[in-house]
């Protein structure tokens, strides 16, 4: 077929425009999309359906994440989404540095939650507060913190939280190693995506800086940014749910 | 019951059967036409239409649609899913809304045979013993995996769950001997994990009760034994010609009496009477060697009558004595 | 047309270009041969699994084995066969041609969602290999926890093969939106791309929750993280939830392309305007619809909530009437046509017979009080073999039998195929109808040995399964043996006459770039009465 | 071609971000005071909210085809399918059997080396606990 007139080196020889492709390649990616959505969306089910079983253990388990952290978390990836739309705004205006700016932006922030991240699991696994059957947390720090009895009486009668004279330990609700197996595989899974998204960046930043992408054609930074807002938005819900329980 | 039930269905027992098959009939005759209307119209037409040799190609007719035909189509098969939903929830309530007045039997399922514990105390394995004309409440849970209870002429099934309870009814109008089948994958035995209902006339089931198994207190201990062999499912796992099932054969064991057993962990033991006993008491403690650890332990489900009946039994087993 | 030497079969050359070829017909073949390959494969399980079952004793299989094999034969079939072939071979090779398109939407794409389920089917190769796996292919928990064969591996071959069939799905939604040539609405699409797309729709919706299902159930054997295992706290219940989430659409995946190959053969061999265009292409959205509401209706003796029960039995039905609509207007598409019985048609008049039986029986197990007693028996069995095998797989056949000249360039000893297509519809109703009664009486699926009571039926069933084995044998080497070279024929034919654009519009084989020249529509897919075309088998 | 596509002005951009910072703001400031059950229906809507916020103006459903708002649209109901179809049985069972509404036992038997304690966390009886169906687990 007769594609080759003047079409544009990034025209795949199969579409008959560069508006075409743009077009078919973000329905491709909101297509990817819903698949991402139902694919997490298995998981706020089982979040769903245990936490209306175990409503006190959920509560209970939830005192034990640490809201500072996962609010940092929040902050810096409500960021990041600024930078990653700048970024897409930058080149449609053809400011190639500025785009550029702006992603090593976007990754610097995904690097800063994935390190905050870390160190949230390493304490956890440093507890023992571990999913399923690895599980091995004999109870809070605030044994060790408190030593004021009244306190401990508050904690326990605010909390539901039973302690053990002779082990001089807290024990809590049951099954909390069912929160911790939710908790970490829908936060491990965010967090697969957040280095998938850090991976995807880091390749928009070398095709930006060789000026693949420009302000006719910045395709893959539009559909990588959409892929960034989704890991984003899953955030959202991510931290009222786990951390914000109240 | 009419031949054609009599020829698809295994006997009515429960009080609920007959209005099952008749629902199934209804949905059958339905689809019966149905499925005639679709065949007959497809035959008729493909043959009126067909395309003969010396025909001519030619332009057909552009017809292709027809308003009162479409409708038609949403119509009747709504009438008849609105007359089935109705039907099918209506017996289904009646299933599962036990009457008050039930005896209340608990079925354990374990991987692969079922034991049955009566109000009374009694229990039974793989064979449950009810009074006919009685509605009687099973609960359901298993110690393992997933089994599903299911007894053919009472239409009643329940899958059996760990960890959690289910519940079914039935009443039993016509005493008599039924099979019941596990109907849920459970692994290497499941499909020998059959058991047997037993309906009594009330009057016998009092005796019954009242007797719980005495009766085979004079058998001779060879004999009772090999009762006990299929009672007490240990053919579900142990055969007696020789061939492994997932347990050894007890003519092997029968064979090696007085020689050594060698275990999954290297020590060794010799087959006598109390490494039998120990073996059927608490199995986890030596494994055979080429075997899993997967025999339930009989700790309390036989007396020790029973376990020397079993012993007995293993003791009379030689090549020639296959059963 | 044009330069008759230059066909995506033979241009470019070597092997390389096959493995590394964006071509979607290409792909397309590529998933033909691997589908058919599977489904030998699960063939010679289910003839092995007859053998077991023609008497009631372990006489030719031990438990185990016979377990490993049904589990195989079930995964085998619907997730390496069914599930990816239909859209995999027919929808890649025939979307842009019937769209009028060079590719499909991401051609990269396609290409590495057939190497993902390639990747699936090593797995698959390897359990098979090793030991097999014995949880029956709906991996029930806290059985597929526990047991101690490979179900890592089978999990973690269906996990891949699922994001293969998500890419897949993806792209002929980006396809049919984006790809289609100018003038080519909605409506005047041929129903084979309605029943793709909407087999695409469902692919994308539900398979990510079984791909997620299968991680949970992965971690719950590494881990026991407590979801799904009661001795870890968690309801086995909820785990059937999960699968059927995902495995209810599924069987509409799998039969919603028969669908869709069914509508274009009848009006094709009637020469006849489809009756009920819209209707059709509706109802196929509407069932892809209905058929997310209704997934307990495998879990009705599960003990899940009666609320539940009556839901679901409820909705059940409602996926009948839009199927009825299709049967009904496929049946008087062929009214005063000019209906020929050739080798597709017969499949697709068997297919209006067995796949009816098939839906009507599903009617009898959406009915709560009957599932009860007919859930996990030989009844469930018929059903579902009536409407995969008679239904999917038939169509199928006859799809293969319509596009191979399509896709070759050759013709097929018609006479040959019209014999297998008959033996095909004996032998399967006499494999699986006796099935029914089995059920009915209380047969338990599942089973290696069985109370003799049943076993005349059986063995029945066993003496057909040999028969339609080698029915299907017949069919399938007939259309390979006609892959000769002395076979070719001229590139413009058009053996049935057909008026959508792949037979219009390109040559058979097609040219490797699809269409010479740009396609322009001159007439409807099914404007029999406006249009004719002449049948036309030159060598 | 129409290569015209909609940019977005930076203030909007900025605008957006700044209603983030602040709902987040909001929800952990929600979460403090006790609003028993309302406190998860205001966290979600807020949630809700963020949500819809960075799906309209930084993913551009408001300007794309319409198309890709009625996907994600799409995947929400498909969801919500999935959540409220399963509540249907988990929060209905046993509603007439009451038998099968609880597991047997509470908890796992991952916990039969630490205390028993019932539904609030307190301790059961010491002589109950080897509680009849705690099985023990590897
Ligand atoms: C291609 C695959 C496919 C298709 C299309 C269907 C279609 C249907 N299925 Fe089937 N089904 C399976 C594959 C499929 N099924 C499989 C694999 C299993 C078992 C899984 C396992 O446990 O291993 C199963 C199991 C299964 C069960 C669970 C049984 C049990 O385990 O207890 C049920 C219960 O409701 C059911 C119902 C239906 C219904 C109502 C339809 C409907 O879509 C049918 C609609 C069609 C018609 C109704 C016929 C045509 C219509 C008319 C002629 C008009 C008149 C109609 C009316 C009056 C209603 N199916
Ligand atoms: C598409 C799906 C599909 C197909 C086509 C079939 C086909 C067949 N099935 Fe299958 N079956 C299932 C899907 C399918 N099955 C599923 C999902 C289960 C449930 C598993 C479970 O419980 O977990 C099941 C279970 C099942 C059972 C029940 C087992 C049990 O519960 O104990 C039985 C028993 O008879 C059976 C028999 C058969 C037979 C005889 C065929 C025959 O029709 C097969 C005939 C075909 C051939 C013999 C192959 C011929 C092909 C060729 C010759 C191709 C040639 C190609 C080349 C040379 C390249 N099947
Ligand atoms: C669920 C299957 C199963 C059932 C039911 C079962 N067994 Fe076993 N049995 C096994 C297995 C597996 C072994 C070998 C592993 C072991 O030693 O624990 C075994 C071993 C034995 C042994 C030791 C045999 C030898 O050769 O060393 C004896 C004796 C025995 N069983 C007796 C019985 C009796 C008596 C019954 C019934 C009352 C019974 N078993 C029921 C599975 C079973
Ligand atoms: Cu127990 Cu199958
Ligand atoms: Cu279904």
């Amino acid at each position: 077929m007769s594609h080759d007139k003047s079409s544009p080196d990034f025209l795949y020889h199969h579409f008959y425009d560069v508006n075409q492709q743009y077009e078919t390649s973000k329905l491709g990616m909101w297509a990817f999309i819903l698949t991402e959505v139902l694919t997490f969306g298995g998981l706020f089910v089982a979040y769903t359906i245990y936490r209306a079983w175990n409503p006190e253990m959920f509560f209970n388990a939830n005192l034990l994440l640490d809201v500072n952290k996962g609010l940092i978390n929040t902050i810096v990836l409500i960021a990041s989404s600024l930078t990653m739309a700048l970024a897409i705004w930058a080149i449609q205006l053809n400011k190639r540095k500025l785009s550029l700016l702006m992603l090593f932006l976007t990754f610097v922030c995904a690097l800063g939650f994935l390190g905050i991240k870390y160190l949230e699991y390493e304490h956890k696994f440093h507890l023992g507060q571990l999913p399923g059957e690895y599980y091995s947390y004999m109870g809070p720090e605030v044994v060790q913190e408190i030593h004021d009895q009244e306190k401990i009486n508050h904690y326990i009668e605010t909390n539901n939280i039973f302690f053990d004279k002779e082990t001089n330990r807290l024990y809590t609700m049951n099954n909390p190693h069912i929160f911790f197996g939710i908790y970490f595989i829908m936060t491990g899974l965010h967090g697969l995506h957040v280095a998938i998204g850090m991976g995807l960046i880091a390749w928009l930043m070398v095709l930006t800086a060789r000026g693949k992408l420009h302000a006719r054609y910045y395709t893959h930074m539009e559909a990588v940014g959409i892929f960034w807002h989704l890991v984003d938005l899953i955030w959202i819900f991510l931290f009222p749910l786990f951390y914000l329980i109240g | 019951m009419d031949r054609l039930t009599e020829y698809l269905f295994p006997k009515q027992v429960s009080s609920f059967a007959h209005d099952i098959d008749n629902l199934f009939f209804f949905i059958f005759y339905a689809s019966v036409v149905l499925f005639l209307i679709v065949v007959i119209g497809m035959m008729y037409l493909a043959i009126k239409y067909r395309f003969k040799k010396g025909d001519e190609v030619r332009l057909t007719s552009s017809l292709d649609h027809n308003t009162f035909l479409e409708v038609l189509f949403f119509v009747i098969p709504l009438i008849l899913v609105t007359i089935t939903f109705v039907w099918g929830i209506r017996s289904y309530l009646n299933m599962v809304i036990v009457p008050d007045d039930a005896i209340e039997i608990k079925v354990t399922g374990q991987s692969w045979f079922w034991t049955f514990d009566y109000p009374e105390g009694g229990s039974t394995l793989n064979e449950l013993v009810v009074p006919v004309e009685t509605p009687i409440k099973i609960v359901l849970s298993s110690t393992d995996v997933l089994h599903s209870f299911y007894i053919p002429v009472m239409r009643a099934k329940m899958d059996v769950l760990p960890n959690r309870y289910n519940v079914m009814w039935f009443d039993a109008n016509q005493a008599g001997e039924y099979e019941i089948f596990c109907t849920e994958y459970c692994g290497t035995g499941h499909s020998n994990m059959n058991a047997k209902v037993i309906v009594m006339p009330q009057k016998m089931y009092e005796v019954w009760l009242a007797e719980a198994g005495s009766a085979d207190d004079d058998l001779p201990l060879e004999e009772l034994g090999a009762k006990l062999y299929s009672k007490k499912a240990c053919n579900t796992c142990h055969t007696l010609d020789g061939t492994a099932l997932v347990g050894p054969s007890y003519l092997q064991t029968s064979q090696m009496w007085g020689q050594e057993r060698v275990f999954d962990d290297g020590s060794s033991a010799i087959i006598d009477e109390n490494y039998v006993r120990s073996s059927i008491l608490e199995p986890q403690i030596q494994i055979v060697a080429g075997y899993q650890g997967v025999m339930p332990t009989y700790q309390g489900l036989l007396n020790d009558r029973e376990l020397d009946a079993l012993i007995a039994f293993l003791k009379t087993l030689k090549e020639d004595s296959q059963i | 047309m044009g330069d008759t030497n230059q066909n995506y079969l033979t241009h470019p050359k070597g092997i390389m270009s096959w493995l590394l070829t964006l071509d979607h017909k290409r792909i397309g073949l590529m998933y033909l041969f691997g589908g058919l390959f599977f489904f030998f494969v699960g063939g010679l399980l289910a003839l092995g699994m007859r053998a077991e079952l023609a008497a009631p004793g372990n006489d030719f299989v031990s438990n185990d084995t016979y377990n490993s094999m049904y589990t195989l034969h079930g995964a085998i079939m619907i997730f390496l066969f069914i599930i990816p072939a239909i859209p995999g071979a027919l929808g890649n090779i025939l979307l842009p041609l019937m769209l009028g398109a060079k590719d499909v939407a991401f051609p990269r794409l396609n290409l590495f969602s057939f190497y993902l389920y390639s990747i699936g089917a090593i797995f698959f190769i390897y359990v098979l290999l090793s030991g097999g796996v014995d949880t029956g292919w709906t991996f029930y928990t806290p059985y597929s926890t526990t047991s101690n064969t490979n179900v890592m591996s089978t999990t973690m071959g269906i996990f891949i093969i699922g994001f293969s069939s998500i890419l897949t799905g993806l792209n002929f939604i980006a396809t049919v939106h984006k790809m289609r040539t100018p003038g080519l609405t909605w409506y005047k699409l041929p129903l084979f791309v309605w029943a793709l797309y909407g087999t695409s729709l469902v692919q994308i919706t539900a398979t990510p929750v079984i791909a997620i299902t299968m991680v949970l159930l992965m971690l719950e054997r590494l881990l026991g993280i407590g979801i799904f295992d009661p001795a870890m706290g968690g309801d086995p219940v909820l785990f059937q939830h999960f699968f059927w989430f995902y495995s209810h659409p599924a069987v509409y995946i799998m039969i919603l392309p028969a669908f869709g190959i069914i509508s274009e053969i009848i009006p094709v061999h009637s020469r006849k305007k489809v009756w009920g265009y819209k209707f059709i292409a509706y109802s196929t959205l509407s069932i892809a619809f209905i058929g997310f509401l209704v997934w307990g209706h495998h879990m009705f003796t599960s003990g899940q909530s009666v609320l539940s029960q009556i839901v679901f039995s409820f909705i059940t039905y409602f996926v009948g009437i839009p199927t009825g609509v299709k049967i009904f207007s496929w049946m008087l598409t062929m009214y005063k046509g000019q209906v020929s019985f050739t080798p597709p048609m017969l499949y697709a008049l068997s297919f209006l017979f067995l796949f009816t039986i098939g839906g009507l029986t599903g009617i009898f197990l959406g009915a709560v009080a009957l599932d009860i007693h007919l859930h996990d028996t030989y009844f469930v069995v018929a059903h579902f073999h009536y409407v995969m095998q008679g239904g999917t797989i038939v169509a199928f056949l006859g799809g293969l039998h319509h596009w191979w000249p399509k896709s070759f360039g050759t013709m097929y000893n018609q006479t040959i195929a019209n014999i297998a297509a008959i033996g095909v519809f004996i032998a399967f109703n006499g494999t699986f109808f006796p099935q029914f009664l089995l059920g009915l009486r209380g047969m338990p699926r599942r089973y290696a040995t069985y109370d003799p009571q049943f076993v005349e039926v059986h063995s029945y069933s066993t003496f057909w399964s040999g028969i339609l084995g080698i029915s299907i044998f017949i069919g399938v080497m007939n259309l390979l043996w006609s892959l000769r070279k002395s076979n070719k024929l001229d590139p413009g034919t058009n053996p049935w006459g057909a008026l959508t654009m792949e037979w219009t519009h390109t040559s058979s084989p097609p040219h490797p770039h699809n269409f010479e020249e740009e396609p322009v529509l001159t007439h409807g897919p099914y404007d029999y009465d406006k249009v004719i075309v002449k049948p036309t088998f030159k060598k | 071609m129409s290569e015209e596509h909609h940019i977005t002005p930076l203030k909007t951009y900025l605008v957006v971000a700044t209603a983030l910072f602040f709902l987040t703001a909001v929800t952990v400031w929600a979460s403090y005071i006790d609003l028993g059950s309302f406190n998860i229906v205001l966290a979600l809507l807020i949630a809700g909210t963020k949500a819809g916020v960075v799906a309209t103006f930084f993913m551009h459903l408001l300007w794309d085809d319409k198309k890709n708002a009625t996907i994600f649209v799409g995947s929400l109901m498909f969801l919500s399918i999935f959540i409220i179809i399963t509540l249907t049985d988990t929060e209905f069972r046993g509603a007439v059997n009451p038998e099968i509404k609880d597991p047997i036992n509470k908890r796992a038997a991952l916990y039969s080396t630490l205390p028993l304690t019932d539904d609030h966390g307190y301790p059961l009886d010491k002589e109950n606990n080897h509680h009849e169906g705690d099985k023990d687990h590897h």
